[in-house]
């Protein structure tokens, strides 16, 4: 789960991280009543759930109210990477002397939550990170310890000289990791923290990502969560007991298994078709379960084919083609669909799906061309 | 020989009265596995399927001798479920259970590892070794004894492999689902290493999938370590780039992840990478005829 | 650092523990406040910092207004053990259907925290101890991990059947454990745990100690802190540097170190006398200490000679003599005093003393001795 | 030969930079200490007493070689300190610093032994190998090389018995202050197997206060594992008894930490208590002679 910015610095504040002040809008009059009277220089920062706003415009300094209330209207509304902006935060701006990286992540090969500093923060970090990797320090937390003293001031030692510098970096990690560990996150940026003229180090920017499987442990998190359209299909299909994640192409998938159903995307893709999404239906052949994840394919617009891609295991596939049946019955539909069943009792499945004269065939192979010379008609 | 299971284990399974456990526990038995005993906290003295329950895995450690657990909690327990096997002297421990907070895994790692208790999973089918345990949640008639060993982070993509492998007349050693989680327990590297090393294994066939940087790494061990013919297959070639986790996702597998990476690594290391899964069989064919020259 | 059992019922409140209500009453007329129209039967307990106030007549049951109030009456202002009774609790009262022992101490041997459990509860847990040390269950917790959920069961399961009394109590011995890591304690204990007849486990007495070393990170815990007379003279002492106890004999003792400084104590008993305190002045021959050291030392009325043992080390004994002599300067007393000087630089210090016209010797054996000489005189 | 520490022990001092660190720094060089480097976050590159100064320990040894380290930061930062060392690699920590939280120790303890660190402290004033190593604030002119090996929960009393010895003429083979905190660093019965294995050590002398069981568990490791002649002497014999934490003191150390329980535990293992620390040399003595009939 992914949360705003403006939620982030929250989250930030109270822990204790040194963050400048801003005021969340959701108009251009909330704006300007928060800079009347403007006698610092803010800045105007789109809140979206995609990066890349300041190259699209979405990050606008002003020094007087006139120019805050201009860079607001020219920001909320406007549309990034298909996000439309509805809320922007007024901050105060900062004096910046220079920008440095700090992320936590959970690092999958030491199997922990490893902290990443650079002196070379700002927005580059993962073309620094692919260029030259050994400017961004590592270092794997031992979950039985914590971030120990010396450990933050070893990691703050490379990017300060000043032992003051050197104390306030220190404490920034060991909060963001106190954050990390208490709201199960994936991911705690803050990018960049700077330092300013007067030797202050302060968190300028901060993103945050959630573990969805422990959210049901933090309900404060969840409670911040706002999806936008996509997100609200995928949450939805979630709660169904379905991953799904929509793409660009025209042909529809419906697999159980999430392996499975990205090998059938790759299929299709490698007969010269276009996956319309992927949808992993899980390990039941509950008819209800079929229908929700045909319901959910068929909104989407582009779809000008269906391929249903079964592996019977534990699961046998006569029931799933009973289900399929049923699910079949409440849903009337134009678009085509390709069958394929394979595994334990294929055959009997097969056999059971003739009355409803949708194509059937054995292999991945062939029901991804099949749905392919469908989707052409 | 075959790796990590075989006629001797003896499995506990650890949440035998819920549904799931006791489904599979049932599948297990019937396969020939010898499930010795099943835990569930308040159901001491009870008995499933004439599998006798206790309230602790450590009584039932004691009482049974077994050696190998399987988890069916729910995964807000899974965690708390698998330090209990381990400390309670279990070699290897198998958590089907799907769902378990990452943080949860990175905290239990290193007690296992003190420990010294194997964990495959979580989120993982578990494994097989054909005619001797099923120790999970897979489909045991699609199985053949064999030569190949099998090691995936898919499930169904795995039963539909085998599936094919059978067909084509080529038996399994072992089969191993390690789960798709991101921190998760035994991993290509240290399977590589007990294929390479079991006399019964001939060749292996690695099943990957995009994210993280493992596949990167079996090729890199494989090129250095393994002399037995290897296949592998990669899912997720048209998988969307945009679902990742920001900056440091990427930064961290030092690589993106890709499918295309994994691919270019496993070329790299003479792995041949079948474009569609129905090619393995085929592939892996080649590679043996070679490697009997 | 001690607490009140209102106290440690207020913090265990604040982490969830099941605890009756009660209310915190100074006065007699705050008592009657509190029971108006009473309807259920209470507890007036006596909130004193020593242990016996049961055997001592401090706690009281009341089912009747008139009740609560002549029992607060009773309590309030009585003497047990020398602590005047000046607050009491009415907490409501429940039924019980058995008694059991919760207790969290840091463990030397173990070099961990340990949790003991006994379904043997109620005041009586010492003797149990003692009698029969196998029905006090023990277990050293892991601080990399805490106590895990199943470890916890585990030890529950050592009091209960019913697997959901088990949870209960589990639950319990977790959260007892936040509470004791949280806040530095050395004690923590629910003693009585109570199993009432309608199966519901509840915390009636508690009792928390904590490390004095921490409470510099435990603000809250110092803000609870309520000394008696004897423990602020103790208090005023550290502050100071010193380290006392005032104990029941008349020879004041004065020493550099506390094994010496008990050395010393038993030495006087040795040869027939009574030490009239312990009092560490530590590793310092800083005049103003002696000063400090000798005013607590000398507020005790019962003192009829002083015996000063120095033992040499780092600190040389010409600079203590030096910071003796400045000292026995501003003191005036009629009390004897007798100082022994060993260790480096003895005879140089001995030298200097000669002025003082004090009685002077080399070892601990004769200062002793004549300590006890000069107390009958 | 002696133990612990010898004229080969390389020391790093943390906390050189401060009153104490470099006080006692210099009367360690001057007693004959190799004191190869200090640290003091910020100040490296300087140089105290001709000391190399250091910002982390892991630096001071990678330059220095050193393997012992003395901490006289305060109390609130000195488990870091003691981590900082563990995990550069130091093998023997001693820990001067007072007021250290109990929880810290608890907390620090299974990972210096999961890095195989020996810890002597806190609260302790060091231990001596005499004409080869002074760690800590023990004053070293009252010491004298031989073969006595001394240990204490005390300090000046330790003096105390250390000066009656040398004024006897009984030299010591190493003398080590434990440290009078619950929750320490090596204690009796650690000590009690290097002094027996030490060929330099003939005797062993044992000082012991009220508190806890330790004297009581050595008594016990003594009848059953040590050969050379101990002496024992217990502070604390008039403290008050009121002055233990609750129900639970009590019973934790299963006996109440009596001097009397002590002695008894003493006199039931063969080893003679002293009733004043002068009577020490005089048993000692006693015992030697009866050793070598």
């Amino acid at each position: 789960m992914k949360i705003h910015e403006y939620q982030a610095r929250e989250i930030f504040k109270k822990y204790g991280l040194p963050v400048p002040n801003h005021v969340l809008c959701h108009s251009v009059a909330e704006v300007k009543e928060a800079v009347k009277n403007l006698d610092r220089l803010v800045v105007v920062k789109a809140q979206v759930l995609v990066g890349g706003r300041g190259k699209a415009g979405g990050v606008k300094l002003a020094k007087t109210e006139a120019a805050a209330v201009a860079a607001a209207g020219q920001i909320l509304g406007m549309d990034i990477k298909g996000c439309q902006v509805e809320k922007v935060i007024v901050a105060d701006a900062v004096d910046i002397e220079k920008e440095y990286y700090v992320g936590l992540i959970n690092d999958r090969n030491a199997k922990s939550v490893t902290l990443m500093v650079s002196a070379e923060g700002g927005v580059e970090i993962e073309e620094v990170a692919q260029t030259n990797p050994e400017l961004i320090h590592r270092f794997p937390i031992n979950p039985q310890t914590g971030l120990l003293d010396f450990q933050a001031r070893d990691m703050a030692m490379k990017l300060f000289d000043d032992m003051k510098l050197v104390r306030q970096a220190a404490d920034i990690f060991q909060k963001l990791y106190r954050i990390f560990i208490e709201t199960d996150s994936t991911l705690a940026e803050i990018n960049p923290m700077v330092l300013t003229p007067d030797k202050q180090i302060l968190a300028i920017d901060g993103k945050m990502n959630f573990d969805d499987n422990a959210l049901y442990r933090q309900p404060e998190i969840l409670a911040m969560r706002e999806a936008d359209e996509d997100e609200l299909k995928e949450i939805d299909a979630k709660e169904k007991g379905l991953s799904y994640i929509k793409l660009d192409g025209n042909i529809g998938c419906m697999v159980n298994g999430a392996g499975l159903a990205m090998a059938t995307m790759d299929m299709i893709k490698l007969y010269g078709g276009n996956p319309a999404n992927f949808l992993d239906i899980g390990g039941s052949s509950n008819p209800q379960k079929v229908v929700d994840a045909m319901n959910i394919l068929l909104s989407d617009k582009n779809v000008q084919a269906v391929m249903i891609n079964i592996f019977g295991g534990i699961t046998r596939c006569d029931d799933v083609a009973r289900g399929l049946i049923e699910a079949l019955d409440t849903i009337k539909t134009d678009i085509p669909i390709v069958v394929r069943l394979s595994g334990t009792n294929a055959e009997e499945g097969l056999a059971l799906l003739e009355q409803t004269g949708l194509p059937t065939v054995s292999t991945m192979s062939e029901a991804a061309k099949k749905a392919i010379e469908l989707s052409k008609r | 020989m075959s790796i990590l299971v075989n006629k001797d284990t003896k499995l506990l399974v650890q949440g035998i009265t819920g549904r799931d456990g006791q489904f599979h526990a049932a599948r297990m038995k019937e396969y020939g596995t010898r499930v010795v005993a099943g835990t569930s906290p308040g159901k001491g003295g009870a008995s499933v399927l004439g599998i006798p329950v206790f309230n602790t895995v450590d009584e039932a450690v004691k009482t049974t001798g077994a050696n190998t657990s399987i988890i069916f909690v729910p995964a807000p327990f899974a965690a708390d479920a698998i330090l209990e096997a381990s400390y309670a002297g279990i070699d290897l421990v198998i958590a089907i259970s799907e769902g378990v907070p990452i943080l949860d895994m990175i905290r239990i790692t290193p007690v296992l590892k003190q420990n010294g208790t194997k964990l495959i999973g979580p989120n993982c089918p578990g494994l097989i070794t054909p005619d001797e345990a099923l120790i999970g949640i897979l489909p045991g008639m699609i199985f053949k004894k064999g030569n190949i060993g099998l090691m995936s982070r898919s499930g169904t993509l795995t039963y539909e492999v085998v599936n094919m492998l059978t067909h084509s007349g080529m038996g399994q050693s072992t089969v191993v689902g390690i789960g798709g989680d991101p921190v998760a327990g035994l991993y290509y590297l240290e399977l590589l290493e007990m294929y390479q090393n079991d006399p019964e294994t001939e060749a292996i066939v690695l099943i990957g999938e995009i994210g993280g940087d493992a596949e990167e790494q079996a090729a890199a061990y494989i090129a250095k370590h393994v002399t037995k013919p290897v296949v592998a297959f990669i899912a997720g070639q048209t998988a969307p780039p945009g679902k990742r986790m920001g900056h440091a996702g990427a930064i961290i597998s030092s690589g993106s992840g890709t499918a295309e990476e994994k691919m270019k690594a496993f070329a790299a290391a003479g792995v041949p990478v079948a474009k569609e899964p129905s090619e393995i069989p085929q592939l892996l064919a080649e590679k043996l005829a070679k490697a009997s020259v």
